[in-house]
């Protein structure tokens, strides 16, 4: 039969002559052609841009978040009256088990991972991460991690043990479904995004840098991401092993968490919370580096105390790892070690306090500027300061085996959290996405945003302080009538505040996302420089060109955009400072020096055929192993094409094959 | 119209279709409709075929198109030696064999047969892609490098490990050691004296190499097949020892071979004091100044007692756990256990876990030394 | 109930700038916070009604205090600046990037609020862990959903224990007596609290844990199971009842009293051989005898996958039951007795569940069907992972005369 | 000899992405990114093995049935196979001197070398887990056996990855060019391979060197 043997069709741009003997490697290598378009839905999937991949990874953080936020809804349903029914216990279970895995892992973390991945090549002047291929690894990861996580609430439930899945209650015995072992390999597969991300980013912020950018001339942004990265790459191990632990005695009888055999439960906690308190600062402190950057900006100087704010950053990053037992000073310790914990927890609340004062003090004689991004930002301080000093009275051990695991501690930490590191998140959302999609989020809706949300947050979590101290625990399905107390003010009437609140907060989230719409349809074109910037990245066009800088630019210092566009000029009254050039201008002046050959990454298959491999694998764990060989045989083809892949593409995969001098490579492993 | 080939398989298909017509009408019962549809099933793939051929034109090449002729299959130079018919032809016979023998062998073989085939695919499919044998070649092993090279490692490195660990196996404990040795420092010593000896051919050290590993390998299969040296045992503690029903010689073996590591457990109920004098009492956690000589054990609860001897002799704390009736009412043995023998100043732990009340018991539950006479802690279990 | 009602009207009035609004949400922050102790919930963490929750008190009040006052100062600058210092058309201001010396100074004064708030946490912490001055031990173990006290033989207080007493939900002690709670788990971890009388202590399966117990005076004290424990975590509660010495001793000798056999005929009759029949293989009656004269044993651990069930010798002689979550008195006299004076306290709760008290419906419920009140893990066809065992009481499918028979025995067990 | 040397034969492809690639970009450390990305690789897992660790001094007198470490362990193998592992790592040192020598030959030869003495130290660990199984001391035995093999079954998969490593480096070398700076590649593994042989000091001390 000759059936196969047709040859490939001519290809038009090949030479009439030359063309017959040798056939472009290419287009026999068929599928094997990479990936080139720059625009349509595939320019998304196998893009390995860093800009693309942070706007999808806030995109889907963002559906995260509402997935989150209307499991906190049914929370707070549920919580708004005494012996309620809108929950069963073990929905109620998931749910809470749900809500902080998702707001914690599929939320904050991945969005500060958006504005990370997004701004901090930006920042350092450079055109890409520094393995652009293992970044979008990383996204896909943390997609599929994500979306496998959530099927378990269509496959016989989702995990019920608590964001901290204690043992032994973690165990087959006391939980048979397998929504844990879900949670368990869900979060292993994040957990692995997490853990390439670190290395990347810290590889491009430490070896990628514009020249002439020292590391004390970074933007805070910047330093505080690259102190969360060094976080995640100590942090994640410890939570790797501890969920091998867990996997490996569901799945296939080890006998690690069996009180039976002689196990302490507490090795659990232990691993868990060292692990877990650096979360705690992972969470919190891209918030942090975001502020610090809109603060100056709409003060109109710079960060008050710079250096303090780094070191101080850098300090809690790393007392944070000596904390961890503070949450487990009922777990009976002995007063030992419960002594020193305590003590230490108190010591973290210095550098934490310092940063307050910087940003307090980077207001004190500014000129302030109160747009939508500039009040989530004040809102960070007021809100985390309440969170902060509620955490001091949890530091003081007595103090807390009251407090502890009752609704105090659910509004302090909501304060931090929420307060904290999501209205941190927002401010960025409403400073970058000019830069980012070159049109502003509309202001007024953003006001009204930033209102309902700053109410919101007060009138849900402040009355959680009350519930607290007049002794509602937490995670419990039901709060009975007859211990609500008396009066007007009982448990009862702070419960339903407290429901309605949440629901203050859904309302501020909604007007968020109507403004993402608003914008995207109806917004006009945002001018270069709309807040009047200090750093690096608002050197670019808005949204900036796909190579980024069209030449590197070389730092001279810090805000080193600022000191381009103002310079000081001495008057009768004494210097002042006056405006010299325009982004405009600037823009203009790098465009007509730009370099002449730019060579960027290709887009690549594999990370997502790699990154698809995993939950097979996951799958196949839980149900049948032989699912895994065949997730293991994806995950091999994906890696045998990730090495077979040049890391850039031959002109022959353009179609029509691009010039020989076209911009592409960036030469790297990943 | 019709090329050559399509007639011929139209012929084919019509000359089916009848005799499917033909025997479905005369041959009745079951026998006539497995015929029959075999018969429309033998036209449906000749019709079939019958239009590749048509759309394919016989696969001959129009003369006209005198690029796509010379870049033919046909056209190209013939193809290269291929070890993978032959590899898939051992792995369809393995495949035979293990069916009728044993599993293993089966499985072997289909990753052998699954592995011939991939190669033998991918090198048909590179060895058409141009003229070019050389680029031709270069393809292939683009494609197959990245797989065959790990893959070539691991299954080497396997077959080297597991090779090794059957030899020590098979062989004596204490030999082992020396042979471990042995060969590590043969291979260390490889490694310099080829290094040095730059004289030597590269295929000169890797064939040494290859030898060596092959000799091991053949070693390793032969101790697999021959079997293991004979397997240590460790004696656990039993209910006759710690009742000293056992002989002496099964105590003494305890005594030396039993597990002396203890588990720094948190947190005992109580601590189980021997005097100097040989007096027991216990001391409940949390209250250190009243002896006890009774303590309350909740039911189905796992117990540590931490036991403290400071008496002049090696001591074991036993722990009675009762006597049951079996389910067809015999009567049962006095269950127990102990730590093991404890020297003067030495503590150990013991843990259990009574599950029954005293009264399904008709011995009591206590805590005794064996050999310190009326000297005893009661349990109670409510 | 003063102050909350203050933190409410600031909320209410809620001003129209920034600065004011963010100074009330300082109030209500710091209001929210000591509105804890303003009014009159059971569990209430500022209502200390002992020695050691004393202790936890006078440590805690003033950092709640300098807390609140941090962040009012904090808030109250940010507000100040944010007023001051508003865009009203002024130059840029000077490119100020700090002043280290301010900045030592304001690091140094959180160290020492701080270092000042440590020292007696330090000791606190060791106080509070003291086990040299206990005069009475009893065993708190946790499972899913109750908690279980055993009290050991020997003096317990002024009071001399001679057989051990097993019970459940209520923890009764003696007044003014240090107690110390032995508190381990049997399945998974459990949280011993109550808020009155001492912070939390984990329950953890393996390990034992000691907490101080002491109450000034008589009362009953609320508490709750804090540690997530799977289904029916909410519903897992406890009590600590404080008595004198005398009627601690009248307790512990009704613990301790012969078991009295329903007269022959009654419907309590009846209902001891339904109980046998269908409760005694998990749940003890102690001296409980069969028709041969045998005692009727519990084997709990071949059905129940923690091993053990509550102890119903002396149900009625508690004031709740599944997990002290339903009420064995009717709620007339559960408020009167958690409304009892210290002085007449004793007495009202030794009376024990009587007839007229007896909250039928709750208990009448529980036996048609305990899984519908409170979520379990007893689904018969649903047992794989516990091999057959169950967690929680399972429907037993009674009958509804022999629930009638099984009340009236029950309301003897006093 | 350079006829023994590497013969970068036929073909024209250079791709082979996860061995190329090292363009001679000035970085702000000076270090590669590559090289820099491996340090932070082998921080991260240090503290995977500090999990494991402290998991198994915690569990490793915990054996309610079956033997226990002072019953099966054999220290002089042990003994045996962590000197074998050390060699190796000696052997490694060599590979890498002779890779930036850019002597092939004895950098193949080395790689050889370090790969078969890695592959004799899981060669006897896996007789050691063999004999251990027919003891008593099961995966699921009891917490000493869980936490015994977990952790130094972790190790025994690093190394057996390591051995994977070192081979294909030397079948590229031997089959296809290496683009970019050779002596790298080497040393990467190298960087790994090392690492692997501390964390095995730590083990062996740990694990078996120190009574429980």
């Amino acid at each position: 039969m000759a059936i196969i043997e047709r040859p490939a069709a001519v290809p038009a741009t090949v030479d009439a002559v030359a063309a017959p003997e040798v056939v472009t490697p290419t287009q026999a290598l068929g599928a094997f052609r990479r990936p080139v378009s720059s625009t349509g839905w595939k320019s998304w999937l196998f893009t390995v841009d860093h800009k693309k991949l942070g706007i999808m990874y806030g995109a889907v953080s963002l559906f995260f978040f509402l997935v989150g936020g209307i499991e906190a809804l049914l929370i707070r349903l549920q919580l708004a009256a005494p012996d309620n029914t809108v929950l069963s216990a073990d929905q109620y279970n998931q749910m809470f088990t749900m809500h902080a895995t998702t707001m914690v892992f599929l939320f904050v973390m991945p969005m500060a991972a958006a504005f990370a991945n997004y701004f901090l090549p930006l920042q350092i002047g450079a055109r890409d991460v520094a393995f652009p291929r293992i970044n979008a690894l990383g996204f896909w990861l943390f997609l599929f991690g994500g979306l496998f996580l959530n099927s378990s609430w269509l496959l016989g439930g989702a995990a019920d043990g608590g964001w901290f899945m204690y043992s032994p209650n973690s165990s087959a015995l006391f939980s048979p479904s397998h929504g844990i072992d879900f949670w368990v390999l869900g979060l292993q597969i994040t957990g692995i995004a997490s853990l390439i991300g670190a290395l990347n980013l810290i590889v491009t912020v430490l070896n990628m840098r514009a020249p002439g950018m020292k590391l004390m001339q970074m933007p805070v942004f910047t330093w505080m991401v690259l102190v969360v990265q060094f976080l995640l790459l100590f942090a994640m191990p410890v939570i790797t092993v501890a969920l091998f632990l867990l996997s490996f005695q569901r799945n296939f009888g080890a006998t690690f968490f069996d009180v039976n055999q002689g196990a302490d439960p507490l090795l659990w906690q232990h691993l868990f919370w060292i692990f877990g308190h650096p979360e705690v600062y992972i969470i919190i402190l891209p918030s942090f580096g975001i502020i610090s950057e809109v603060l100056p900006t709409f003060a109109r100087k710079p960060l008050f105390g710079y250096k303090f704010v780094v070191f101080s950053g850098a300090a809690i990053g790393f007392v944070g790892w000596g904390v961890w037992a503070h949450h487990m000073f009922a777990s009976g310790l002995g007063p030992v070690s419960v002594a020193v914990f305590s003590v230490a927890t108190m010591l973290i609340a210095i550098p934490t306090g310092v940063k307050i004062v910087n940003w307090t003090l980077t207001l004190w004689g500014g000129k302030l500027w109160f747009t939508t991004a500039m009040l989530f930002a004040i809102g960070v301080i007021v809100l985390f300061t309440i969170g902060g000093v509620s955490g001091v009275t949890h530091a003081v051990a007595p103090s807390d085996t009251q407090q502890t695991d009752t609704y105090h501690i659910v509004a302090h930490f909501h304060y931090v959290i929420v307060g904290g590191a999501v209205m941190g998140l927002f401010a960025g959302f409403y400073f970058w996405w000019p830069k980012m999609f070159g049109k502003m989020l509309n202001e007024r809706l953003g006001k009204w945003n930033f209102w309902l949300m700053f109410f919101g947050v007060n009138l849900t979590f402040g009355p959680m302080h009350i519930l607290g101290l007049q002794g509602q625990p937490r995670r419990m399905v039901v709060w009975p009538e007859k211990l609500t107390g008396d009066g007007f003010f009982d448990m009862h009437f702070w419960n339903q505040i407290a429901s309605v609140g949440s629901f203050v907060i859904g309302l501020g989230v909604l007007i968020f996302v109507i403004n993402i719409f608003w914008t995207w349809k109806k917004a006009p074109i945002a001018p270069l420089d709309p807040w009047d910037a200090r750093t690096l990245e608002w050197i670019t066009a808005s949204p900036p060109k796909e190579h980024n800088f069209d030449r590197i630019p070389t730092v001279h210092a810090l805000d080193e955009f600022f000191h381009r566009k103002y310079e000081e000029v001495d008057t009768a009254d004494g210097p002042r400072l006056v405006k010299v050039k325009s982004a405009e201008e600037i823009l203009a002046e790098e465009e007509s020096h730009a370099d002449a050959h730019i060579h960027l990454p290709s887009p690549s298959y594999w990370p997502i055929v790699l990154a698809a491999a995993l939950p097979i694998i996951a799958y196949g764990v839980i149900y049948n192993l032989m699912l895994s060989v065949v997730g293991t045989a994806v995950l091999l083809l994906a890696v045998f094409g990730w090495c077979l892949e040049p890391s850039v593409a031959d002109d022959s995969d353009y179609d029509p094959p691009a010039g020989g001098d076209s911009t592409k490579e960036l030469a790297t492993l990943g | 119209m019709f090329t050559t080939g399509s007639k011929l398989f139209l012929g084919a298909t019509a000359l089916s279709t009848v005799s499917a017509i033909v025997f479905g009408a005369s041959v009745g019962g079951s026998a006539g409709m497995l015929g029959t549809i075999g018969l429309i099933s033998v036209a449906v793939v000749f019709a079939f075929i019958a239009g590749i051929n048509l759309f394919t034109r016989d696969g001959n090449v129009s003369a006209t198109e005198a690029d796509v002729e010379r870049n033919t299959a046909a056209a190209q130079a013939g193809v290269g030696r291929s070890m993978w018919p032959l590899a898939a032809a051992l792995g369809s016979a393995g495949l035979v064999v293990g069916a009728v023998s044993k599993p293993v062998v089966f499985k072997v073989s289909f990753v052998i047969l699954l592995a011939a085939a991939a190669e033998w695919m991918v090198q048909g499919f590179s060895e058409r892609v141009s003229a070019d044998p050389k680029y031709n070649e270069g393809i292939r092993k683009r494609l197959l490098h990245p797989l065959e090279f790990p893959l070539l490692a691991a299954v080497g490195a396997i077959v080297f490990i597991y090779s090794f660990s059957r030899i020590m196996l098979n062989i004596d404990k204490d030999a082992g050691r020396w042979v471990f040795m042995v060969i590590g420092a043969i291979i260390t010593a490889a490694g310099f004296i080829f290094a040095a000896k730059r004289g030597m051919g590269k295929s000169t050290a890797a064939g040494i190499i290859t030898v060596g590993a092959l000799a091991l390998v053949g070693v390793g299969i032969a101790s697999a097949v021959s079997g293991q040296h004979p397997i240590e045992e460790h004696p656990e503690i039993t209910s006759a020892v710690c009742l000293g029903t056992a002989s002496e010689a099964q105590i003494e073996e305890i005594d030396t071979k039993a597990s002396q590591s203890v588990a720094a457990k948190s947190n005992v109920l109580a601590n189980v004091h021997l005097t100097s004098d040989e007096q027991l009492y216990a001391l409940n956690t949390g209250i250190g100044y009243v002896q006890y000589h009774e303590i309350m054990v909740p039911q189905s609860n796992t117990v540590h007692v931490m036991f403290h001897n400071d008496s002049a002799e090696p001591r074991r704390l036993t722990i009675h756990l009762g006597t049951f009736k079996a389910a067809d009412g015999t009567e049962g043995s006095e269950e127990a256990d102990c730590t093991t023998a404890v020297e003067k100043g030495g503590t150990a732990f013991l843990t259990f876990k009574i599950t029954k009340s005293q009264l399904a018991s008709t011995t009591p539950y206590r805590l005794t030394v064996p050999g310190v006479e009326d000297q005893e802690i009661k349990l109670l279990v409510p | 109930m003063d102050r909350s009602k203050e933190t409410v009207s600031t909320l209410g009035r809620m001003p129209s700038t920034r600065r004011h609004w963010s100074r009330a949400a300082l109030f209500t922050g710091v209001g929210l916070l000591l509105a804890g102790c303003a009014n009159n919930a059971p569990q209430d963490i500022f209502e200390p009604k002992g020695e050691n929750a004393k202790k936890i008190d006078t440590l805690q009040r003033p950092v709640f205090y300098i807390a609140g006052i941090v962040a009012l100062i904090v808030i109250g600058i940010v507000g100040y600046a944010m007023w001051k210092f508003r865009d009203r058309g002024q130059d840029i201001p000077e490119q100020s990037h700090g002043n280290p010396k301010l900045e030592i100074a304001l690091t140094i004064l959180p160290a020492i609020i701080l270092a000042a708030i440590s020292v007696p946490t330090v000791i606190s912490v060791f106080e509070l862990d003291k086990k040299t001055d206990t005069e009475c031990i009893i065993n708190v173990t946790g499972q899913q959903w109750w908690w279980e006290y055993d009290y050991a033989t020997g003096q317990c207080g002024d009071v001399k224990i001679d057989k051990p007493i097993v019970t459940a939900g209520e923890l009764v002690i003696p007044e003014k007596t240090n107690v110390l709670l032995r508190i381990t788990s049997r399945d998974v971890i459990h949280s011993y609290w109550i808020p009155a009388l001492n912070g939390k202590r984990d329950a953890v399966p393996g390990r034992l844990h000691t907490l101080r117990m002491q109450a000034d005076q008589p009362g009953i004290y609320t508490g709750q199971c804090t540690e997530f424990c799977g289904l029916s975590h909410a519903r897992m509660r406890q009590a600590a009842v404080a008595l004198t010495t005398s009627d601690f001793q009248q307790w512990v000798d009704n613990q301790l009293k012969e078991y009295v056999a329903p007269e022959a005929g009654s419907l309590a009759a009846e209902g001891e051989a339904v109980f046998t029949a269908n409760c005694s293989k998990c749940h003890q009656v102690n001296d409980l005898k069969n028709a041969d004269g045998s005692p009727v044993l519990s084997d709990p651990d071949l059905y129940v996958v923690s091993g053990v069930a509550p102890n119903l010798s002396h149900l009625m002689n508690r004031t709740a039951f599944a997990g002290w979550t339903f009420d064995l008195l009717t709620e007339e006299c559960r408020t009167a007795l958690w409304t009892a004076k210290p002085a007449d306290f004793g007495a009202m709760y030794l009376k024990g569940v009587t007839p007229e008290c007896f909250n039928e419906v709750a208990l009448r419920d529980w036996l048609r069907n305990p899984p519908a009140m409170k979520p379990m893990f007893v689904d018969p066809n649903n047992l794989s992972s516990t091999g057959g065992k169950y967690r929680g009481m399972p429907n037993l499918n009674l009958k509804p005369d022999q629930i009638d028979q099984l009340i009236a025995y029950l309301l003897g067990r006093n | 000899m350079a006829d023994i040397a590497v013969h970068d034969v036929d073909h024209a492809h250079t791709d082979h992405g996860a061995y190329e690639d090292h363009a001679p970009h000035a970085t702000s450390t000076g270090l590669s990114n590559n090289k820099l990305s491996m340090w932070l690789f082998l921080g991260s897992e240090c503290l995977l093995f500090g999990g494991l660790i402290s998991t198994y001094m915690l569990y490793r007198g915990r054996h309610e049935a079956g033997p226990g470490p002072d019953q099966i362990f054999d220290i002089p193998l042990t003994s045996v196979s962590s000197f074998i592992l050390l060699m190796s790592s000696l052997t490694m040192v060599l590979a890498v001197n002779s890779a930036k020598r850019k002597d092939d030959r004895n950098t193949s030869l080395w790689l050889t070398i370090t790969a078969l003495l890695g592959a004799l130290f899981v060669g006897g660990q896996v007789y050691e887990f063999t004999s251990f199984y027919h003891e008593g001391l099961g995966f699921t035995t009891s917490l000493f056996g869980s936490s015994f093999y977990t952790l130094t079954g972790f190790h025994g998969v690093h190394v057996t990855l390591g051995i994977i490593m070192l081979m294909v480096v030397v079948f590229i070398m031997q089959r296809d060019r290496i683009t970019g700076d050779k002596a790298e590649v080497v040393e990467l593994v190298g960087l790994y391979w090392h690492f692997v042989d501390v964390v095995w000091v730590i083990i062996f001390t740990l694990v078996y060197l120190i009574p429980s």
